[in-house]
């Protein structure tokens, strides 16, 4: 458990830093990367954050290891409950949803993170490949406070100048009032995070930006596995390391197991 | 089948009607061309038994509503050939297979439809269904290629604010089918642990068949009224139902088994051999005629292995 | 206990006759009538009625005596409760009440069995008298399998030729096909109950026609206390009595406290 | 408030926060103008103490969104000037008084701006907020005279199957305050029996008070997790808080104080009589300015008397 940061580490604790005490996040399962940033956001510095479990809500501040379960579904995870949600109330109900944070994962992401979780291909009836479909992203998207594109591949095949199909808008054609104009009242995307960099919207533009390259990875590498220009600051940094404190909550608290660092 | 005590003493009173239905009475519930929903959640409480007596009929052009986080019990229906069109916002098993292999095949192959749709239009529907209005408006999808993909989806100007917003159509099942952990035999049912999104798909549905763990007592149902989830039409009574899903209070998933299933779907998908998914239908479909022909062929030893807390 | 029925108690055998086994009814507080025609229905033939009391759903049928609680939130009514129930899911989700029947009472009513119980004068923002409002009668009288116009008074104050407001649709302007114009999916009014008479409606015109007067009432009577001409069939029965089944349900375990015989 | 036994035992770490409100900051909550919806129902559970803490402090044109089947809360409000627009399908207690006679006389003498509406249609707009969307249809209404009496009610045709429904907007609270049995001091609110449509009211609100009868532990909130119905923004501690309504499992509504209100109201309503309503307000408000008073002024013996199964 003392070996350096891995990148998914970086990744978790890059995103938890973002998260603020008092916004509502749900844990995933399937994501190790996001299930350990929104736990370590809640154990560093989240106390009163609420914890959206296994379709119950919770809080884990005194928890003192956190198991993984790696199903939606699995009901031992609802041990901690203080209150049970119905499936349709949390994703009809957004009002409820206006201090909650979300993460949404692509086939494709277009220059201004608009995202493909439908499918490759142009006949809609024949799709060449048929995505899982696009869960709740697309009225989750549309309503929270911000959420963030998870990426865990880098590459041309998922940038691309133009998605096949958009299940969830990020920021549309562009623009600081593109989602005003559509009428879309939640925050939209704030970051972009990969297995190499984390990427950001330019304010102006709303186009997918540079913001910081993980330890060890170039520029040009990132330049050379995204299929559109990226808008490319003077300067860009490396993505932050955790600190010790991070790194002791991430490896003996949150992520015992080593999902981070397998 | 009055089973109140007090009907017993008092035999020249009407009794209240039992709502229990026998595995063999399946039958009269589903037919060709149907609309069902199919309850639970991802891969839990799947209302297996019902799904096993669709296959093992050979129903066709179902459409099948599956569940908001749809399973493979919608996988298993597509691979049967029993659907023509679903309308699910996700079909799969997450960490288990990501993406139903039967349903990503038909789905490629045009042998199905697709009514697209995200978790938000997908209530939306159901609701409107519930509260017997022809549409209800929602907001996720707008700016999205939904109403292209779907043109059910439709976008209207709101006639308050004139926002553009996406009129959903009123999804309405013929029935829903439904696992749960407890009911009394006039159909109060009772779950452990959210219940998902069932309440709502029993809302929506013209009739409703839930499957439970076990019967019991309506002493017991008033002892927790506020457990009460819905009111089922017919009630059967189905031990270890949800298997190879998971069942709160009761047991997990069978992981095994889920493999099984997914591996005879993606030889299909892969490869169009059809021989792993023939094998699996002889051995746990039509050659287990009933329910407990199924748990036997299943067998004891893995069922009881699959509590939540065991060693 | 062995006096000959009163009106209420014929009144209420009316309804409980024409209320079926399996539908769902809302026992009513404040009105003794319809809460004791609900109960007798349940007891007398309706041990599958679903019985709707302070918010939940439950079963009476063996009940030996029903206690009287005078008040819709009483608490102690909830006792033999099945299952609760949110208000706004009673009224929202109509659906669910496919097999329910309504009562609902007015200030005025005309001839197609509309009805007002919002106010009385033209003037919306200074009516002359202010009702008490519609409560859910607008909502599920579109909705429920049929409904009952029922009404403590008969006289040409509440039956008139016009309303001034309607806060319930009964038949509309008229005829079969009234309500499917508007496309209100419930069955419409089914007939209207009074102290002196029982009125149904006419299968062409939809109009209010006079089905029977309890007895001891003249047919001149009604005509008399009804704002404008009812449909007169040429034979005029009287409405039936209580049987002694009924009879003694009533007195000893629906209505022991004789709100009925008051 | 940072109570949770572990922040005593690790006094450097970040407390969970508390949200319990202390009755002199009641102030924060309400100013002049403001939305207001009241929970409970008819004769039960209205947060009488946030009311007449509105009553004390003279709060002037505020829009009172009763509950569905509004109390005499609703009068309460009216009677003393605080409101300028009551939005509620009725004002009364049922066979206590048939319609709250401030309400009454206030509507007849146009003093009041009332939305007109039924249920179907309150509820309509409190669910279009809780979705965030400008307004929902509802189909209750078509035909009547709804339309005419409340423009905001907007017969449209449905896009879908062009039948005609109203539009109902979004009716949104700027504040609900509601009065439920038990919370702990992180706003995790249970009821006895079942709320209401107080969750909904929640659901649509901007910020949510309660009143409770109790605070208890986290610990025994999460014992019984499925009861838990909403999660206040602020909790205030307020046993017999519903009086001079009833509180499942705690109390009775007390109906000799009640028809002190009323009688008050009637006085004003026949007679434009106000002095029994300014004495009422003398003793029961003005005079007792905290909650802690105004139970000293009703008295121990009282209080004690309004038990549900005592004798």
């Amino acid at each position: 458990m003392t070996g350096p940061p891995t990148v998914r580490e970086i990744m978790a604790t890059f995103l938890a830093r973002d998260i603020e005490d008092g916004e509502e996040i749900f844990v995933g399962t399937n994501l190790p990367v996001i299930r350990a940033a929104a736990l370590l956001a809640h154990l560093h510095h989240g106390p009163s954050m609420r914890v959206m479990l296994a379709h119950t809500r919770t809080n884990l501040y005194h928890a003192p290891v956190m198991e993984h379960f790696e199903l939606l579904a699995d009901w031992r995870a609802a041990r901690w409950a203080e209150g049970y949600f119905n499936d349709n109330d949390i994703v009809m109900y957004q009002k409820s949803r206006r201090d909650s944070v979300f993460f949404v994962g692509a086939l494709q992401v277009d220059p201004h993170g608009n995202t493909n979780l439908i499918g490759l291909g142009t006949d809609p009836r024949r799709l060449r490949l048929r995505g899982p479909g696009a869960i709740a992203t697309t009225t989750n998207a549309s309503h929270v406070r911000r959420f963030y594109i998870f990426l865990n591949e880098h590459s041309p095949r998922v940038f691309v100048p133009r998605c096949d199909w958009i299940s969830t808008v990020g920021w549309g054609d562009g623009g600081p009032d593109a989602r005003r104009k559509l009428g879309l009242p939640g925050g939209g995307p704030r970051y972009c995070i990969t297995p190499l960099a984390v990427l950001d919207f330019e304010d102006d533009s709303k186009r997918l930006r540079l913001r910081s390259v993980h330890p060890g990875v170039a520029v040009d590498e990132v330049r050379r596995q995204t299929g559109f220009d990226l808008v490319m600051p003077d300067h860009v940094p490396t993505t932050a390391l955790p600190g010790p404190d991070e790194l002791a909550i991430l490896r003996t608290r949150v992520d015992p197991q080593g999902l981070l660092r397998g | 089948m009055g089973d109140h005590a007090s009907d017993v003493l008092s035999p020249g009173v009407p009794a209240r009607r039992s709502v229990l239905v026998a595995e063999p009475e399946l039958g009269d519930w589903f037919r060709d061309g149907m609309t069902i929903a199919l309850g639970g959640l991802a891969t839990a409480c799947h209302a297996m038994v019902a799904v096993r007596h669709i296959v093992r009929r050979g129903l066709r052009d179902l459409t099948v509503i599956g569940s908001a986080v749809g399973g493979l019990d919608v996988d298993l229906l597509v691979g049967a050939g029993c659907v023509r069109k679903v309308i699910c916002p996700y079909v799969g098993a997450e960490a288990l297979a990501s993406i139903g292999p039967f349903y990503r095949a038909a789905a490629e192959r045009g042998e199905i439809e697709v009514w697209e749709c995200d978790e938000g239009q997908y209530y939306t529907g159901l609701q409107a269904a519930a509260q017997m209005l022809p549409f209800l408006p929602c907001r996720g999808g707008v700016g999205t290629s939904f109403p292209e993909l779907n043109p059910d989806l439709k976008p209207f100007r709101d006639p308050v604010r004139g926002e553009t917003l996406l009129a959903v159509p009123a999804i309405t099942p013929d029935v829903a089918i439904l696992h749960a952990a407890q009911s009394d035999v006039h159909g109060n049912v009772q779950f452990v642990g959210t219940g998902y999104a069932d309440r709502l798909l029993w809302r929506a549905a013209e009739r409703t068949l839930v499957q439970v763990e076990r019967i019991v007592s309506n002493e017991e149902i008033r002892r927790a009224p506020e457990r009460t989830a819905l009111l089922a039409a017919g009630v059967l009574r189905a031990p270890y139902g949800a298997h190879p899903f998971s069942s709160p209070g009761f047991y997990l998933e069978d992981r095994a088994h889920i493999a099984e299933l997914v591996a005879a779907g993606r030889a299909w998908a892969r490869d169009r051999d059809r021989q792993p998914f023939e094998a699996y239908l002889a051995r746990y479909v039509h050659g287990a005629p009933t329910h407990l022909d199924y748990l036997e062929a299943i067998g004891l030893r893995r069922l009881l292995g699959l509590d939540e807390w065991g060693a």
